[in-house]
Order: C-alpha cells, then sequence, then structure tokens
C-alpha cells in the first residue's frame, strides 16, 4: 500500500491537470462537434503568459491577467478561425483547428525563440513541499484535484441553473433547433470557448509552476491526453471528462511504476482506441444517432 | 417461376418506442407498379429503408425473387420493448448491407435527391455500374479491364440516351434543373441493373406537367428494361394514373390495399387523409 | 467572385515565390560585403559555417554553443591565410535539432560557400547533415555531438569533445568508486539517441563493475517525473543517471527534490547548463555532472566574454539571462579557432585544402589541448567532474576524472 | 475526343518539360546543392501528399495516420538496405542487430554492382510499402468503422502507438531502439526521386480514373447513395486506407532516402499535420494541387524564406523582425488565410489537364447560381 501511494497521489494530480483541460474540449465538441485541436496549444500560451507576466507583475496582478488573456485567445480563435466556417463540412473546421493550432505554435516559436521560457516559482505557496501520509510532495500535487472539482461544480451550476446554461444545454442538443428557439447561437458558442480557456488557463497555472520551463510544445501532450479523457468520459458530458481525466492520470501513473514507462504515452492512445471501437459514446455519453 | 418478386412479412421498424412500421405486409408481382401511398410520417421510406437493407427491421423478414433476403427478430434492448403479435416466429438474423441488397437486384432513388454532387451526369451513372464490375482493384487500375469499361461506358450512352440526359452528359450533375436531376437518378438506379426499382417519391417537387411526363417515363422504362416497381408518391396523379396495386400506410400500419379505384372509394382512407388527399 | 479570390490566392503565391527568389538571390550577392567594419577593411571573406540548433530540443543548448564562436569571431575577426588577412564570417543556419531538417539546413550552408562547418551540438542531425557534407567536400567540426556514429562512418567529420562510450565509463567508474553506489536507476527520453548511448555505455561499464542497473526511458514531452523518481526510490537506487536534454534534467531535478530522493543525481555534459543550476539553486539534492570545460578553467576567457555577454542584450537572452558559461559556449569557442588553425594550415579557402589540413591541426583552447585521432575524434582522455552547489547556485569543481 | 487528345499531348508535355528540367538540374548542379535537396524533399512530400489526398480528398476519409505508415515505409526500407559490413557499427548497441542481410547486397550478386543495389534499395521499398499496407488493414479493422472526426484521432493515436514501438529497446535488433539507422544506401541525384515518385503518382492518378477510384469519389459525395448504388462501403473504405497506406510507406521509405538517417522521432503528429495543410493548400481532392502545393511549400520553408528568418529578406534588413521563427510565422499565416477565404485551394479539385478547359467560367456561375 505504502509503495503506490506516491504514484496514486500523483495521479490524480495529474488527472486533475487533465480534467481542466478536457472541460473545454467537451464543451466544445458538445455544441460544435468539433475537435479543437488547438485548445492544448491555448494551455501552452497560458503558461507562457503566467511566466511573463508573473517576472513583470506582481501575483496579484499577474494571475487574473493571464486568464483574461487567455480567454480573449480563447475567444478569438473562434470568432476567427471557426465562426466563418459555420456551414463549412466538418473536416475543413478541423483542418482550421490544426491550422490555428500550427499557427499558434509558430508565433510562440517566434516570441519565445524557439527556447522554453523558465518558470521562476510564480506562485510560491503553492510550490513547497509538503508532507502527506509521510510520502513528500508539492502543496499543487494536493491542491489541483480539489480546485478541479470545486471549478467542475461551480460549471455544472452555471450550466444547471443559469440562462446561457440552458442554452449552451439547448445547443447541445440540438444546434439548429435551438437556434430557431431564438437562442443566440453564437453568444453561447463564444461562452463555451470562454469557459474552456478560462479552464484551461487556471489547469496551466497549476500544471506550470510545477514545471521548470513552458515549452512551445509544452501543450500538445497534456491536451492530446486530456482529449482522449474527454472521449473515455463521454465527449459532450462534463462529469464523464472529469473522471475520464483522473482515471487516464491514474492509469498513467500506475502504469509508470509497473516499469512499463516506455509506453505510458502509447497506453492512453490504446486506451482512446479501445473506448471508441467497443463504447464510442465513453462512460457517460449520450448516443447520437445519424439521421438518414 | 416465382412471379412474386418482393415480399415483406410482418415487418415491424421500431426506434425505441416509436413504432416507424408496424407489422407491414406485402407483395409485389413481376412486373406490377406498385405504389406505397400514407399521409406524412406515415413510415412509408421506412418501409424502404428496411426493403433496402438501411434499417434493420425489429421483426419480421423482406423475401426478393423468393428468396429470404432479410430477417430478424427482436434482441437486446428491443426484446422488452417490442409487443407485435409475431414474435418468437422469425429466429435467424438476416441483415445484408444495403449495397449486397442492391447487388441481389434492387435499387432505389431518394426522396431528397442524392446524387454525387462533384461527379458529371455521365459518372453518376457510370459510378453505378461499379457494382456489376467484375475487375478487381489491381487490373482496373492498370487498364486490364478495357473491355468491360467500354461496354459500361456504352450502356450508360445509351441509358442516358433513354432518359434524355445524353446532351447534358458532361454537366455537373447538381448543375441541372431538378426535373433532370430526378430523371438522372433513375437513370443511375437503372445502371446497377435492378429488376425492382424502389423510388421515393420521385415526382416531388415537380409541376404538373412534369409530373405528367414522369408518369409516362416509369411505365417507359417498366417495359423496356422489364422492371417491376415499387414507389412512394403523394402526387395522386401519377399514383392512380400509374399504379396497378397501391398500398397505403397510416401511423405505420397498412389500412388498406387495392387498385387504385377501389382506395379511392376507400373510406379508411379517405379518412387519414383528410385534408392532405387534395394536396395532388 | 470565387474565380477572383482563386486569381488573387494564386497572385499572392506567386508573389511569395518571386520575393523568395529575389530573396534568395540577394542573399546570395549581398553576404559577401556583409560585415559592416569589414567593408571598410576591404579584405577577403572566408566563411564559416554553424549547423547548429537555435530552436527544436536542443535549442538552448545550440544557442549558447553559437554564443562561443560568436564571441570567438569578435575576439578574432580575421585570420591569416596564405599570406592574405581575411575577414572571417559566421554564416549561421538553424537545423532546428531534427533530422528532417538537416539536410536542408546542411545544403543551405553549402550553398552559401562555406569552407569548413562547425557543429551540430547534437548528433543525429549531424549524422543527417554529414552525408550532404560529405558529398560537397566540406570539412565539419562536431563541437559537441557525442555518439561515436558521427564520424565513424562520415571522411569530413572531425569533432573537439569526448564521445559517449568515454562519458559513460567516466560517470558510471564515478558512481561506483567515489560515490560508493552498486545500484543506479538510468533513464534516457525514448527516441534519442544521445541519450539511449549514454545510457547503455553507463550501465554497460557500472554493470562490469559490479554493480546492478535499473533502466527505464520516458516518452517525449513528458513533463511529470514524479514517478520515475519515486520508481528509482523503490529500486533502492543511490544514483540516477539521466543523461537527458536540458529541459528534462530541470524537471528531474524538481521532481527528486519534490519527492525527497537522497541520492545522487548524475548528469551528462547536456546537465552543465546554467538552467539547471538554476533549478538546482535552493534545492535539496546533490548533482553531479561530467563536463568539457570548467569556468574559472582559463580567467581571461571568462571575464571577457562575460563582459561580451553583459554588453549584448541579445547575447545575453541566448545565454538564458545571466553571463554563467556554459561549457558548451567554450567549446564553440574552441571549434571556432580549431576551424581558424586548420584554415591557416591549410593556407587557403578551399574547403578540400582545409578538410586535408584538419587532421593536422592541434590547438590549445580552452577547454584543453585539441587534437583529432584516425577517425577525427578528438583525443581527450579526461573530463571535469563538478557537483551543483544548491546554495550559490554555481558549479563547483570536484576533479578531473579519466578512465583508467 | 480531340480535347481529350489534346489534354493528353498537353500533360505529356508539362511532364517531359519538368523532367528535363530536373535532369539538367542534376547535370548541372552538385548532389549537395540546395535547389537538388529541396527538388528531392519536395518531391517525397509530393508523394506523401497524393497519397494522403487519395484518402482524405478521394476518399473522404478523414485520417490523421500518415506519419506512422511513412514511419514503417522508413524503417523497413533502413532495416532491409544496411550493408551487413556496416551493421556492427550501426546497431552498435544490439550487437550489430538481428538482421544480417541486406537487398542491395543479395541483389549485387545476382545482378552486377549497380543494378543490384538499384534494385534491392527499389525491392526494399517496396517491403516497406507492403508492411504499411499490412498494418493499415490490420488497423483499419476496428478503425475504420468510426465516422469523421473519431477516426482522425484514432488514427493519429495508432501512429503515436506505433512510434512508441519503434524506440522500444526490445526491438533494438531490429529497430535499433532510440538510435539511428545509417549508412544505408541512397539516390543522391534528384531524378530518380522525381521518377520514383513520378510513377507512383501515376499509379494513384490511374487508380482515381477507375472504377474503383469513381467509386471513392461517391463515397466521399454521398455515402448513403454510395452504399445503396452497390458499393460497399466498408471494402472500398479499406481498400483507400490499405493502398493510401502502401504509398505512404513508400514516401516514408523515401523519406528516408532523402535524411541519410532514421529515427522515429520526425515522424511526429507534426509530419502529418504539415502534410495535411500541404493537401489544403493544393486543393482538397486535386493531385496536381498537391505536388504543386508541396513543391511551393518545401521550396519556400526550407529555401527561399529562409532570408525571413535571418534578419534580411528581399533586401529589406530588420533582424528584429525577421528573426528566428518568422519564415513559420508567415506560412503559417498564410495556411490560415488559404483555409478561412480560400477553401478550395490552389487547384480546388482541378488538375493540369483541366487547365486547357475554356469553360472554367460556365461551370464556376452554374455552381454560384445552385
Amino acid at each position: 500500500m505504502q509503495a503506490i501511494l506516491p504514484y496514486v497521489i500523483n495521479g490524480i494530480s495529474v488527472g486533475g491537470q487533465y480534467a481542466l483541460i478536457a472541460i473545454g474540449y467537451t464543451l466544445v465538441y458538445g455544441i460544435l462537434r468539433l475537435i479543437n485541436f488547438a485548445h492544448g496549444d491555448v494551455f501552452m500560451v497560458a503558461g507562457l503568459v503566467m511566466v511573463y507576466a508573473t517576472t513583470a507583475l506582481p501575483m496579484y496582478v499577474a494571475l487574473p491577467l493571464v486568464l483574461i488573456v487567455t480567454v480573449i485567445l480563447g475567444f478569438t480563435i473562434e470568432r476567427v478561425a471557426y465562426k466563418p466556417l459555420r456551414t463549412a463540412p466538418r473536416m475543413s473546421v478541423m483542418i482550421s483547428a490544426i491550422g490555428v493550432s500550427y499557427l499558434i505554435q509558430n508565433l510562440a516559436f517566434y516570441i519565445t525563440g524557439g527556447v522554453p521560457q523558465p518558470v521562476t516559482n510564480p506562485i510560491p505557496w503553492i510550490s513547497e513541499n509538503v508532507t502527506i501520509f509521510g510520502e513528500s510532495t508539492k502543496r499543487v500535487t494536493l491542491v489541483t484535484p480539489v480546485l478541479t472539482i470545486v471549478l467542475v461544480f461551480a460549471l455544472v451550476y452555471l450550466i444547471n441553473h443559469t440562462k446561457i446554461g440552458m442554452a449552451m444545454r439547448a445547443a447541445a442538443k440540438d444546434f439548429e433547433t435551438a437556434q430557431l428557439m431564438g437562442i443566440k447561437i453564437n453568444a453561447v458558442i463564444s461562452m463555451t470557448f470562454v469557459i474552456g480557456s478560462f479552464l484551461a488557463a487556471v489547469g496551466a497555472m497549476l500544471y506550470f509552476t510545477n514545471y521548470p520551463s513552458v515549452a512551445i510544445t509544452s501543450g500538445g501532450m497534456p491536451g492530446l491526453k486530456a482529449f482522449v479523457a474527454a472521449v473515455f468520459g463521454g465527449i459532450g458530458s462534463i462529469p464523464g471528462a472529469v473522471v475520464g481525466a483522473f482515471i487516464i492520470g491514474l492509469c498513467e501513473e500506475i502504469i509508470k511504476g509497473l516499469g512499463y514507462t516506455t509506453f505510458s504515452d502509447a497506453f492512453t492512445f490504446a486506451l482512446l482506441i479501445v473506448v471508441l471501437c467497443v463504447k464510442p459514446t465513453g462512460l457517460f455519453g449520450e448516443k447520437v444517432t445519424d439521421k438518414v | 417461376m416465382s412471379e412474386n418478386v418482393l415480399k415483406i412479412e410482418n415487418a415491424t421498424m421500431q426506434f425505441g418506442g416509436v413504432v416507424a412500421v408496424d407489422n407491414l405486409n406485402l407483395e409485389i408481382n413481376r412486373g406490377e407498379i406498385v405504389a406505397l401511398i400514407g399521409p406524412n410520417g406515415a413510415g412509408k421510406t421506412t418501409a424502404f429503408n428496411v426493403v433496402t437493407g438501411v434499417y434493420q427491421p425489429t421483426n419480421g423478414a423482406v423475401w426478393f425473387q423468393g428468396e429470404k433476403i432479410i430477417e430478424n427478430h427482436p434482441q437486446g434492448k428491443m426484446k422488452k420493448l417490442y409487443k407485435g403479435q409475431h414474435d418468437g416466429e422469425y429466429t435467424h438474423v438476416l441483415a445484408p448491407t444495403p449495397d449486397k441488397v442492391t447487388k441481389l437486384g434492387m435499387a432505389r432513388t431518394f426522396q431528397n435527391i442524392r446524387l454525387w454532387k462533384s461527379q458529371t451526369v455521365f459518372d453518376n451513372v457510370l459510378i453505378a455500374k461499379h457494382c456489376r464490375s467484375t475487375s478487381n482493384v489491381f487490373s482496373a487500375t492498370f487498364r486490364l479491364n478495357r473491355k468491360e469499361e467500354a461496354a459500361q461506358r456504352e450502356h450508360v450512352a445509351e441509358l442516358l440516351n433513354t432518359v434524355g440526359l445524353y446532351d447534358v452528359k458532361d454537366e455537373l450533375a447538381t448543375s441541372l434543373p431538378y426535373g433532370k436531376q430526378r430523371r438522372l437518378e433513375i437513370a443511375r438506379a437503372l445502371a446497377a441493373e435492378p429488376k425492382l426499382l424502389l423510388l421515393d417519391e420521385p415526382a416531388a417537387g415537380m409541376n404538373p406537367q412534369e409530373t405528367d411526363e414522369l408518369t409516362a417515363f416509369i411505365g417507359e422504362i417498366r417495359d423496356k428494361f422489364d422492371l417491376t416497381v415499387f414507389l412512394i408518391e403523394h402526387h395522386m396523379n401519377l399514383v392512380m394514373g400509374i399504379s396497378d396495386r397501391i398500398y397505403v400506410l397510416d401511423f405505420g400500419k397498412l389500412i388498406a390495399e387495392g387498385t387504385p379505384a377501389e382506395i379511392q372509394n376507400n373510406q379508411r382512407v379517405i379518412d387519414a387523409y383528410l385534408g392532405v388527399a387534395d394536396d395532388a | 467572385m470565387k474565380k477572383l479570390s482563386a486569381f488573387l490566392l494564386s497572385l499572392v503565391m506567386v508573389a511569395g515565390l518571386l520575393a523568395g527568389c529575389g530573396g534568395g538571390d540577394k542573399s546570395a550577392t549581398s553576404d559577401s560585403s556583409a560585415p559592416a567594419d569589414s567593408a571598410a577593411s576591404a579584405n577577403k571573406v572566408v566563411k564559416i559555417g554553424v549547423f547548429e540548433p537555435q530552436t527544436g530540443d536542443n535549442g538552448a543548448g545550440g544557442k549558447q554553443e553559437i554564443l562561443g564562436m560568436q564571441y570567438a569571431n569578435y575576439v578574432q575577426p580575421t585570420v591569416e591565410i596564405g599570406g592574405e588577412t581575411y575577414d572571417v564570417q559566421l554564416e549561421i543556419v538553424d537545423n532546428r535539432t531534427s533530422a528532417e531538417n538537416g539536410p536542408s539546413a546542411a545544403a543551405e550552408l553549402v550553398n552559401r560557400g562555406v569552407s569548413v562547418v562547425l557543429g551540430s551540438y547534437g548528433s543525429g542531425v549531424s549524422m543527417a547533415g554529414g552525408a550532404i557534407f560529405e558529398e560537397a567536400g566540406i570539412p565539419a567540426i562536431g563541437v559537441t555531438c557525442t555518439n561515436p556514429q558521427v564520424t565513424a562512418d562520415c571522411s569530413v567529420y572531425y569533432r573537439i569533445c569526448f564521445l559517449d562510450p568515454f562519458q559513460g565509463t567516466v560517470l558510471a567508474n564515478y558512481a561506483y568508486n567515489e560515490l560508493g553506489v552498486t545500484t543506479a536507476y538510468v533513464l534516457g527520453m525514448l527516441g534519442s539517441d544521445y541519450d539511449q548511448g549514454l545510457v547503455y555505455y553507463f550501465t554497460e561499464a557500472f554493470e562490469a563493475l559490479g554493480g546492478t542497473v535499473v533502466a527505464e526511458s520516458f516518452p517525449e514531452g513528458t513533463a511529470n517525473f514524479v514517478s520515475y523518481i519515486n520508481n528509482a526510490k523503490s529500486a533502492g537506487a543511490g544514483v540516477i543517471f539521466a543523461p537527458v536534454s536540458i529541459n528534462y534534467a530541470q524537471l528531474i531535478v524538481e521532481a527528486a527534490d519534490a519527492q525527497g530522493f537522497d541520492g545522487a543525481l548524475l548528469g551528462s555534459d547536456t546537465w552543465d547548463s546554467n538552467k539547471v543550476i538554476e533549478s538546482a539553486k535552493g534545492k535539496n539534492i546533490s548533482a553531479y555532472v561530467t563536463t568539457f570545460y570548467q569556468e574559472g578553467g582559463n580567467p581571461e576567457f571568462d571575464t571577457g566574454i562575460k563582459e561580451w555577454i553583459n554588453a549584448n542584450a541579445d547575447a545575453k537572452t541566448n545565454n538564458g539571462g545571466n553571463d554563467m558559461i556554459a561549457a558548451v559556449t567554450a567549446m564553440g569557442y574552441d571549434a571556432y579557432f580549431t576551424a581558424l588553425e586548420a584554415l591557416k594550415a591549410a593556407g587557403s579557402t578551399d574547403p578540400k585544402a582545409v578538410l586535408e589540413a584538419l587532421p593536422g591541426v592541434s590547438y590549445e583552447g580552452v577547454s584543453g589541448l585539441i587534437e583529432f585521432d584516425d577517425i577525427g575524434d578528438a583525443v581527450r582522455d579526461s573530463a571535469f567532474i563538478k557537483t551543483a552547489n544548491t546554495e550559490t547556485g554555481a558549479w563547483d569543481f570536484v576533479k578531473v576524472q579519466s578512465v583508467e | 475526343m480531340t480535347s481529350s487528345k489534346k489534354k493528353t499531348i498537353f500533360t505529356a508535355a508539362v511532364l517531359a518539360v519538368l523532367l528535363a528540367v530536373c535532369v539538367v538540374v542534376d547535370m548541372t548542379l552538385p548532389s549537395y546543392h540546395i535547389v537538388v535537396v529541396v527538388i528531392k524533399k519536395a518531391t517525397v512530400y509530393s508523394l506523401v501528399a497524393v497519397s494522403m489526398n487519395l484518402l482524405n480528398g478521394f476518399t473522404g476519409l478523414f485520417s490523421l495516420g500518415q506519419a506512422g505508415f511513412m514511419l514503417l515505409g522508413a524503417y523497413a526500407y533502413g532495416v532491409l538496405t544496411i550493408p551487413v559490413d556496416k551493421r556492427a557499427s550501426v546497431y552498435q548497441y544490439f550487437d550489430g542487430g538481428a538482421i544480417q542481410f541486406s537487398l542491395p547486397e543479395i541483389f549485387s550478386g545476382a545482378l552486377g554492382d549497380t543494378v543490384g543495389t538499384v534494385v534491392g534499395m527499389l525491392a526494399a521499398l517496396l517491403v516497406g510499402g507492403i508492411l504499411a499496407a499490412l498494418l493499415a488493414y490490420l488497423i483499419g479493422l476496428p478503425v475504420l468503422r468510426l465516422k469523421s472526426d473519431y477516426l482522425a484521432i484514432a488514427t493519429l493515436g495508432f501512429a503515436e502507438i506505433l512510434r512508441a514501438f519503434f524506440q522500444w529497446n526490445t526491438l533494438g535488433p531490429i529497430t535499433n531502439g532510440s538510435n539511428l539507422l545509417k549508412s544505408y544506401p541512397a539516390f543522391s541525384h534528384a531524378t530518380p526521386y522525381v521518377i520514383l515518385a513520378g510513377l507512383m503518382i501515376a499509379v494513384i492518378v490511374l487508380l482515381i480514373n477507375s472504377t474503383y477510384g469513381r467509386a471513392f469519389k461517391a463515397i466521399r459525395d454521398d455515402e448513403v447513395a454510395a452504399e445503396a448504388m452497390g458499393i460497399n462501403l466498408a471494402h472500398h473504405k479499406r481498400l483507400a486506407f490499405i493502398i493510401s497506406s502502401f504509398f505512404a510507406g513508400i514516401g516514408g521509405g523515401m523519406m528516408a532516402m532523402y535524411m541519410g538517417t532514421i529515427a522515429a522521432a520526425p515522424f511526429k503528429s507534426t509530419l502529418t499535420y504539415e502534410i495535411l495543410l500541404i493537401v489544403v493548400i493544393g486543393g482538397i481532392g486535386s493531385i496536381t494541387g498537391s505536388i504543386l502545393a508541396s513543391f511551393l511549400y518545401i521550396f519556400s520553408s526550407e529555401w527561399l524564406l529562409r532570408g525571413l528568418d535571418a534578419g534580411k529578406f528581399l533586401g529589406i534588413s530588420a533582424p528584429s523582425v525577421f528573426k528566428n521563427g518568422f519564415r513559420m510565422v508567415v506560412l503559417s499565416v498564410i495556411i490560415m488565410i488559404i483555409v478561412l477565404f480560400f477553401r478550395r485551394g490552389l487547384m480546388g479539385d482541378k488538375e493540369l489537364p483541366d487547365l486547357l478547359d475554356r469553360r472554367p467560367k460556365k461551370r464556376e456561375k452554374e455552381a454560384a447560381g445552385k
């Protein structure tokens, strides 16, 4: 028991980070049926902004700034790259998403000069070492899952009990009908991107405080894994994405603990393919039937 | 000698709790033109989809040229939901995909025209010949099937002449006017060399003159290609003018069958169509 | 409308193409008159190619290596070749750390008419470029590419650094004999020939000494090393040997600290970076690295380059924002002077002559004496071992270790 | 008939001119010249882009597994062609590796040195293609049932898994683990690349214009109608997937030739994205477009636009703007403009011979009026 404890603690923490990103994927997919390939890069940009902001400004200004900048970025991406393609085939929108991802990476590359930007302890309190059940770890490891769950509850409340939340649910259920019913579909879509980016920014702050630097490729892997988590949990479902993320985080760390480190990434993808083939709707997803 | 081309036997199609087609029985004999009519949402297209293999019926069977080609019985979730009288009668599962059904000798058109948008008129018809091609991917790529390909092209040209679209053969299919697109869809179905042609609202959106032309046209091709025709239609002029027999569906149930004259005087049909019958 | 847009599109592309052509021509013609100060002196120009990653995984290291060359060029901008004074011009091309971009980057250097090439930081891309240099008959001086394969099969590649077998063995010896450790945990990145090569030689040497090795690999892009450290702990390892690139080295230092790993971390030459030492500062870890050069080994060079870096904002950024001298910078500096020696010895800027002269070069650089053996590898029999001083945030010299 | 004849002559003439240009380039410039190098790379990209177009553009299957199949082809090529006496040094950590033969050497024994080596190299490419096709068959069994974006992400996942396997030390005696494969023979001139890729692309063109190619296009345009017209979806999708992968495998082998070293690292999803974007630039559904876009993209990114990174471009010297990475920013902005505003790309679905058509105006009008 003692032996696997550190892996479990770490797995839960990793899962919490994936969960915050996964929600962004699942919200967008739920409404637009689009895999937002650029989401991982938004996450990376949030990390970069944090690096720059925290070195120049005091923490209480810098962190809100990170949130604002990331949210604006997510909003802009939707307006510029996805909105004009609303009636285009799904493949075009996905290609646009890949294009945006490529553009963001290249821009970040240009700005950073391609060199990973060092993270210099932006939020000192959560990077301190603490001891839990006799195991030493960073405080952020414990903060992440708690914060994740708090945010998820807030989000679920928002979706179930507010007007915009209701509009989001309607749009996810039936895009066209919702539009006909007078729901301002563009506002709803923007809102999902704003929420997704906000959570990604929070995720980025937690994720990158743990790590020494933000590289332009930093968003890729967490992004992909979070997406797998979203699919695993049933894409379109928020609890699904969160549960999926925690499961994937845990499995990944346990696999490392078992010594199959070579395949810790490959496992995630294998899981994805198995889920897609066996139960494409994931753990909590609703079945979508195609109309003939 | 089986005169019976198509037989639908106790077919039920249920989507969750909704019964779209309820215990449908229907027979079509060789050379007949049979119409399936009914108000909107009566389950006509669903019946077509069951026959052509797009949907797997919840229960029942379909026979084609004396052979059982489709069969199913309630399974899984449907077992609880299904409350038909023929429960237990069917035990096997025969579920060919639509392409297999087509290869057996059925071809259909669609209610909402489904032509291949980026293809020319000629290619639209030519592609339908693919299922009759004997060449494999290798021989086709390296043009070892020249003879067959030439024969196919000739046949397509012939078909286009028959339907009167030869002069527009190099146009994009979607650039044709509506009526011609309907004809093209029929030509495409004919290219698959069917014994039974299924037409899903072939006159939808046509003006009376076009409809009359179409009526004549369907008769022509029936004779020319030795076809049996099964059609869904709302235009009563067409239906009454061409059908040998008519089946009437309402809320998934068969409420009447008979010759056009019989159907016209059937009270149940009149009730079902009340206010709808005169839209033709 | 559509037609118009299609037309505009092709216009844009054609314009781009033309612009590109123009650009290409321009750079070809205008480069010969490049350095502003040399235009006045009207000297002939000799071009030295710099084949380094400025981007990608090794971008940071590559930039530091280039700094050494740029500083050397600043110190010694001219060279006497065959009785004439030539201005030395560095032609820097980014190979993006990737083998895929190696050939075209190398071809670009050849295209610019360089006499000799310096680089690269890593081995993989050096090999990818090596084929082009070999075809073109241009000598290349590897700076810190330590894989034996770089020079083994390439007639034009030489290098001034020690090799993986040497480095791996040195570290294994140090861990077993000096640190007294019998179980080592080794960790390398999946798909990195550098990491896996060192892992191999370390393992071989460490097991030959009688130690036990637990080896694992992590996939590229890993950001969380906590589980790996835990694996090392549960394996009872006294050292973690992780010959990984700078970024991962930082992550491993962080994770080892957070998980309270009480053994030593062993790093290869990549670890000798101010970024790693920054991460280690204030942490509760001990780390040892092998390297080519120890700051303070040549005070004149140190003060000179620090001054230069501090006076030059771009250089400072490329060095990671401070003026600590990385070993690779010193190596870049030495590589430049080695190239000058070769040019002098050749008495010509013709790459073929330089290639002939290169094996005979002997140069006393800041990182030690540089001479080549038959294969083209540097004759080096010792490496510096340094340890991270977590209080001052600097590398402390431990000893010079050689293989007995 | 005359117009189609004219088109054939026109196409043949253009191709002949291009080949002649390539031969002239090869004869006048040394093989390490940047022009030769970029032609080689662009040719390889063309083949892979066309193979991807066959799947994504002509069959409408959105697959992102191209890099994985290229990886397989590249490794197959390297493993089968490294000379036996070089194996000890290449497989330095694996005692010379498990495979102790080399196709070019085997064929050299039978056919003489030059011919034998070339035949051996081609055979190795072919094996790479066949292995990729086999793998595609296996992967296709579960994956091809998935719908558009799920298919994309599943194929992407497979490519990543494959990469992990090739880097796995246990397979080291064959793949050399994380270490490079090198010292294998390769064509140094551009012409062999152009001829080889040209032949492969010609085969793809023949396929696309065959009855199977038409069936693929029918599936792309309307799956339901295609199935109703007797086209077996599963069979044809699998076919397209296998054939596309076969050519991607061969493309991977040629990529290996071009790079001179083989590692799994370059075959990441980024490579797939790059090729996908090339296909989009050229026009989804146009072979000519894919080729044209490959050349434009590779020429500009590897050669012509380098000035954007080096501080000087078009004679404008602005080191603070034209610094590292600016080249890629410019390229990706152009790509986004194409994706958003010129969705048909350079060629739309037109091919080289269609350029002779005098009627594009009419079609455009009709398309606009529908």
